[in-house]
């Protein structure tokens, strides 16, 4: 795949009105650097910013870790599960 | 045992086969669906949701993690996800040792770990709308403070 | 439901009865016969015996003493008497409660108050005599420190 | 029943070498004095004196309770149910 998949779950699924998406990526950026590009695109998942989670290729991950095209990035909105 | 079903949780097998001659103690937590009720609304069931595989690899850290602290010979933890509708378990907790202080330790301490950790997210689908808990997310007009 | 009974425990149908839409968490503590070694002998079985009906209302004044702590809708005890075989359950405690923190306390605080008050007794039957918990009676020989 | 019915159990029983017998009393007595009685008549037991409680009728009782013809009173031995 070119770029980098993007999984969206709970309610950050249900405010950005999708459960997946890809950004091109030319390069290897910080998990950071997508943020702005995803808060633009779905301006609602922008409002739960700072209730925000984010896991790279299916572990936790900060926001200065490296990604690249391939790589799957999960949006994970605070766990209730039990 | 470490799983994330689609069914109804067979608690009862759960137990039979957490049984061992080394241990004398088995604690088990069962997380269910309550029916909560506001501004005349009701909870009709709870919906969950799960990132796997990562969830599932969350369940089985949890069990390193408690076999690192406790002396603790058996320990299963199945979480339902999809439609639970109340009174159902939606997580099983069963854990066997030796002796039951740390039973009851490593049982209460996977449930806070499952809550902390495991990205696993329910909704509660109301009368009136549904609700993501935890995210103030939903449909509902008049969202119960939690 | 609180019982002393002479056969195995089916703790699942115990669980299965205390799901209810008002809780949203069971606590269940099983004791089983655990099997210890010492001076080359083991214990075999575990045999019970109760003072009658002594013991049956003493069960029920701590489910009374639960639910006059806690916010805790369902309780039952269910004690096992005579033979009860390596691994297998001596008695099982089921709490349900609205939250957790409850379930789980009471659960314990159930265990820890059959111990002290309920009049039962076990005897370790080992492969070179037995021996009364608690009592240091007994027929062996070479009495294993507890 | 003429007398006060004494049931042992546990340890208690096996001391002992039985599980019941009867106490002849004339007058109501304090429980505590049903002991010396006991005792004497079962050597083993008395070894045990300071693990055993006492019930009369069922329920846990102290030495000064007073008990009478036709109740039931029972040695205890430490509890070890669970």
């Amino acid at each position: 795949m070119n770029g980098i998949k993007i999984l969206l779950f709970g309610a950050a699924a249900d405010r950005a009105g999708t459960r997946e998406t890809v950004l091109p990526v030319e390069e290897e950026v910080a998990l950071g650097d997508l943020w702005p590009v995803l808060a633009g695109r779905y301006p609602k998942l922008a409002e739960m910013q700072h209730n925000l989670a984010f896991a790279v290729n299916g572990e936790y991950a900060r926001m200065e870790d490296r990604v690249s095209s391939g790589d799957e990035v999960a949006v994970l909105p605070p766990v209730s599960g039990g | 045992m470490f799983a994330i079903v689609e069914e109804p949780i067979d608690v009862g097998s759960l137990i039979v086969a957490a049984q061992r001659p080394d241990c004398g103690a088995i604690s088990t937590f069962i997380g269910t669906t309550r029916i909560d009720e506001s501004d005349g609304a009701r909870v009709e069931h709870l919906e969950y949701e799960a990132y796997r595989p990562m969830a599932d690899r969350k369940l089985e850290e949890i069990g390193a993690e408690i076999t690192e602290r406790w002396d603790v010979r058996e320990i299963s933890i199945v979480h339902r996800l999809g439609r639970v509708n109340p009174g159902e378990p939606s997580v099983a907790i069963v854990v066997a040792a030796p002796r039951r202080g740390p039973a009851f330790e490593a049982s209460r301490y996977a449930i806070e770990r499952i809550k902390q950790i495991v990205p696993i997210w329910k909704r509660e689908v109301w009368s009136d709308g549904y609700m993501w808990v935890g995210s103030q997310t939903g449909t509902r007009s008049t969202p119960a403070a939690k």
